[in-house]
């Protein structure tokens, strides 16, 4: 069998082309191994060559995400992998967010297999562990020896078609899929050894880490509110009448935007609740009970606001998984920043 | 969701019936609202009642997009 | 002691079986395992609280196509035990695939049956 | 509270003329058996089969696990209020068949559940693979009630593992261990220094096919108690759960309950092992209130530092489980959780019906739905009538060369939530 087609990606630093001052580095690709690809090289032994090296600083690529995804992304199928590796990007961030985005693209719109590497708290990890698998890495290039071996065995695997195993057999981080595994000690021994080091404070990784309760620090209070411009938003899942773009009433693949300019009163012949959670009559009998358009247009007049936004933005609520949900928020919150929405009421049932 | 647009930046308070969910979810300025399938209204009362009830929860809203708050805080409605 | 209580059932057997009992009324509805759950749910967002686990039972949703539920007669504020219970409950019964099975007349008795029994464990 | 187990290792299982040990072997009179079983009027018929490790062999639907074991000195008698009078057990010695279980099967309702492969890719996840296996098909008389039914089978089941037991009575154990539980003030005295360490398992008392006896006592009807673990070794708690073959814990499991053992290795060493509380899992939700408030306050009252908490079932023993976790934590007591995990086909759902942030020391018997495909077996104890129906089992999952899809959970003891099998997931 011939050897499987390698391409890796790095950034600036790791070619050697310079630090920071050289971040605007435009993507070129180089035939061959470059820099830390002689670690994965030799740990990929006989199976794997490296073919070619994409080299991208991270500050063009941060600066200009999709036209340097769109250039980095034809050289890569230019050369025609079978496997595509980025990084490891250790505790870079702006190196972690670059290699994300790309083993994504790279996954998802040439359809070859990828994987990346990274520290778990590199703002990367957190963005792309549950799209791509990402090899837990230590926190700085020292790393690299540790880290080789990994990528290219997981790598090998995702290449031929095997099947992955247990985040902790194959060294990725938690992507929230369970994958079950034979441990060397049973349940109770482990339970025991577990509690021995809760006992005697000491660290100790727990089998399954509890749905993650994070925080975000407040934002600063809207300094001029008789002046700001307040979008509305609600989880309540209110819809114009008739549900144009069929959001289900719980596990939602998407949200509803609605433009309400020239609305002054969600009445039940204009506006429902697509909601699954709770029982519509009262909504639908008036959908400003779940979302008060009618309100904020008076407060709108009175001048007790700058203006309500043009558009609404609906989701399902707890039907819907955390996860999406997040996607969701992280979309809109977007255009809401772009179109210089100020505050927004979030109603939820 | 509440936690993704704040991330972003923008200051967002969440009225929600069980304020208990918005502390889990992470909302940083809370108001609560009146029951579950009738967050800003109540049937029982007249259309003119409710909807100045309406009113007393978004004025507490803006009022607590107003404040500045360091934790997360509810802001009770005085109706 | 128990409560006063309304039980929302599917399950004809639970039906027949409670209709008679003392502070027991009986809310039977010929509708899906998730159904009697959003039943329930309601209920909750009305301000009942509630009494039985809405998971009871080792047989997945999906397995079984009865449920039996149980809730306060009387209503109160909104009790937020019951709400995250009733809540998380729908969300993990919608994980449970329906089986073909849980139609298999055949079976149906022997379903009623377990459900009946997991009901009546409470009195 | 002392025990000694002296154990007598078999490594084979064969029926005899007469039933006896030797050299290691069961010798079993399968009359003998039939007779025993069949003095209760109803059940109508019952073969005696026997599987051993490495054979192609499927028992199915499988519905208790019970080793043969006899108390040789000290009061009481194995399954104290069920078989044996209600003395209170756990002192003295018993002698064990290590290596031999009695597996019942029969069909109680159309949905009975439970495999347990001899070889193949399915004996790696059960721990019944590793026993040899005398098996009891019962069949009950015409229009016996599943309450009945399910009763007769299990006495069948324990009325036979006495009888076998019984056989070990006079043997010298090839091996011998030695359990010991003092009272809380000798305790406290003599281990001044180590953490006083508990355990809190959480038995399934739900109903029919849901239920578990404690000295015949049904589960549900407790308020959490105390129990020297030495007392679970005789045979003090018994199984009547059948659904979820999984993660219930047959009898074996309570009376080899690995926690206790694991927890005993350490004692006197790292761990002072100073109590085993009993809660339980009901349908009523004020009963798991009273029952976690129980719990936590006989965790407190016992002085403890630390604690694993065991859990048995899903979804409504979830609720359970994080209350008991929860309170204890609030107790300042540290805790350490077991339970298994419904993560659906592709593992990606969540996987517990409840979570609280005081559960952050877990240990999983690993994700229930699993699918594996099990090879055609030569031979089939029971019948296989019931692998598309049980729990795991789904429509058209048996293919034309005789392989079956099933999802780990209809497997017997593949996701044990008290830690006895090896099972895991990330």
């Amino acid at each position: 069998m011939s050897k499987l087609r390698v391409v890796h990606y790095i950034n600036q630093f790791f070619a050697q082309i310079g630090g920071e001052e050289m971040a605007d580095y435009k993507p070129e690709y180089r035939e061959g191994i470059v820099g830390p690809g002689l670690a994965l090289q030799t740990a990929f032994g006989e199976e794997a060559e490296i073919v070619g090296t994409v080299i991208c600083g991270d500050s063009y690529f941060n600066e200009n995400l999709e036209k340097a995804t769109a250039e980095v992304l034809e050289m890569i199928k230019a050369a025609k992998p079978d496997l595509f590796i980025a990084g490891p990007a250790f505790n870079a961030g702006r190196y972690g967010v670059a290699c994300g985005t790309i083993t994504d693209a790279v996954k998802k719109e040439l359809g070859i297999p990828a994987l990346t590497g990274m520290y778990v708290e590199n703002p990367g990890a957190d963005m792309f562990k549950s799209s791509v698998y990402i090899i837990s890495t230590k926190n700085s290039a020292a790393g690299m020896r540790d880290a080789a071996p990994k990528m290219a065995k997981l790598g090998l695997k995702l290449a031929k078609g095997e099947k992955v195993g247990a985040s902790c057999e194959d060294g990725y981080i938690p992507n929230g899929i369970r994958v079950n595994l034979f441990e060397k000690e049973r349940g109770s021994k482990r339970a025991v050894k577990m509690l021995l080091a809760k006992i005697n404070g000491k660290p100790f990784t727990t089998e399954y880490p509890m749905p993650d309760f994070d925080r975000v620090p407040p934002c600063p209070a809207v300094k001029d509110i008789a002046h700001a411009k307040i979008a509305l938003v609600t989880s309540g899942g209110i819809v114009p009448k008739g549900n144009p773009d069929h959001i289900e009433s719980s596990n939602a693949t998407h949200y509803g935007k609605y433009d309400i300019e020239g609305v002054d009163d969600l009445t039940s012949d204009t506006y429902a609740t697509a909601h699954g959670g709770y029982d519509p009559v009262y909504a639908n009998e008036d959908a400003d009970r779940v979302l008060p358009v009618d309100v904020m247009r008076e407060f709108e007049k009175e001048g007790k606001i700058g203006s309500l936004y043009r558009y609404f933005y609906t989701t399902v609520g707890n039907g819907t998984a955390v996860k999406s949900a997040k996607a969701f928020a992280a979309e809109f919150s977007k255009e809401l920043v772009a179109d210089g929405v100020q505050a927004v009421i979030l109603t939820s049932t | 969701m509440v936690k993704e647009i704040e991330r972003a930046g923008i200051p967002v308070v969440h009225i929600c019936t069980v304020t208990p969910i918005s502390l889990t979810v992470g909302a940083n300025r809370i108001v609560p609202a009146i029951a579950i399938p009738h967050p800003l209204g109540n049937p029982a009362l007249t259309a003119e009642e409710e909807k100045n009830i309406r009113r007393k929860i978004l004025e507490t809203a803006l009022q607590a997009l107003s404040t500045e708050v360091t934790d997360q805080t509810v802001f009770e409605v005085k109706y | 002691m128990l409560e006063r209580m309304v039980v929302f059932t599917n399950n004809p057997m639970v039906r027949d079986a409670l209709s008679q009992r003392d502070g027991c009324k009986v809310h039977y509805a010929p509708v899906s395992y998730r159904q009697i759950l959003c039943l329930a749910r309601d209920a909750v967002h009305q301000g009942h609280k509630l009494l039985t686990h809405p998971l009871s039972g080792s047989v997945k949703p999906g397995e079984t196509p009865y449920k039996s539920v149980a809730v306060s007669q009387e209503k109160g504020l909104l009790d937020l035990p019951s709400l995250s219970l009733i809540e998380n409950s729908i969300v993990t019964c919608d994980k449970f695939p329906i089986r073909s099975k849980s139609k298999d007349p055949s079976l149906q008795e022997d379903f009623q049956l377990v459900d009946l029994s997991l009901i009546m464990s409470i009195f | 509270m002392k025990l000694e187990l002296g154990y007598i290792h078999i490594h084979d299982i064969q029926l005899a003329a007469a039933s006896k040990v030797e050299n290691g072997v069961l010798y079993v009179d399968a009359e003998a058996v039939k007779k025993l079983v069949l003095e209760d009027e109803q059940i109508a018929s019952v073969e005696v089969e026997v599987a051993h490790p490495g054979e192609s062999v499927r028992i199915t639907p499988v519905k208790d696990v019970i080793e043969p074991r006899v108390k040789v000195e000290g009061p009481g008698g194995m399954f104290p209020g069920v078989i044996s009078k209600v003395d209170t057990v756990g002192s003295g010695k018993t002698h064990v068949l290590k290596g031999a279980a009695v597996v019942t099967t029969g069909k109680i309702v159309g949905f009975q559940e439970g495999i347990i492969d001899m070889s193949g890719v399915g004996a790696q996840y059960t721990p019944f693979s590793k026993t040899n296996n005398l098996v009891l098909v019962v069949q009950p008389v015409e229009g016996l009630k599943q309450h009945d039914h399910e009763h007769a089978v299990r006495m069948a089941g324990l009325k036979t593992a006495v009888y076998l037991g019984e056989l070990a009575r006079s043997l010298t154990p090839d091996e011998t261990e030695t359990f010991e539980t003092l009272p809380l003030k000798e305790s406290m005295d003599k281990y001044p220094e180590l953490p006083r360490v508990g355990y809190v398992q959480m038995l399934q008392s739900q109903g029919l096919l849901h239920d578990t006896y404690v000295y015949g006592v049904d589960a549900k009807r407790i308020i959490p108690t105390v129990i020297y673990p030495t007392e679970v070794m005789d045979g003090a708690i018994i199984s009547g759960n059948c659904v979820s073959a999984c993660d219930k814990n047959p009898t074996y499991v309570h009376q080899n309950n690995p926690i206790v053992h694991d927890l005993f290795a350490q004692h006197g060493k790292t761990i002072n092992f100073a109590a085993m509380v009993i809660t339980n899992e009901n349908v009523y939700l004020a009963d798991k209130e009273r029952s976690s408030n129980w719990s936590s306050k006989l965790c407190e009252f016992l002085g403890l530092d630390a604690v694993i908490i065991s859990e048995e079932g899903f979804g409504n023993p979830d609720t359970d489980l994080i209350m008991n976790c929860r309170k204890i934590t609030e107790k300042g007591i540290k805790t350490v959780i077991v339970t298994d995990e419904y993560a659906g086909r592709d593992g990606s759902s969540q996987s517990l019906a409840d979570a609280h942030s005081s559960a952050d020391a877990l240990v999983t018997g690993g994700n229930a739905n699993q699918v594996i495909t099990l090879p055609k077996m030569d031979k089939v104890i029971g019948t296989e009538d019931y692998v598309g129906i049980i729990a795991g089992g789904w429509d058209q999952n048996k293919h034309e060369d005789g392989t079956i899809d099933v999802e780990i959970q209809a497997i017997t003891g593949a996701t044990s939530e008290v830690g006895f099998n090896y099972l895991s997931a990330r």
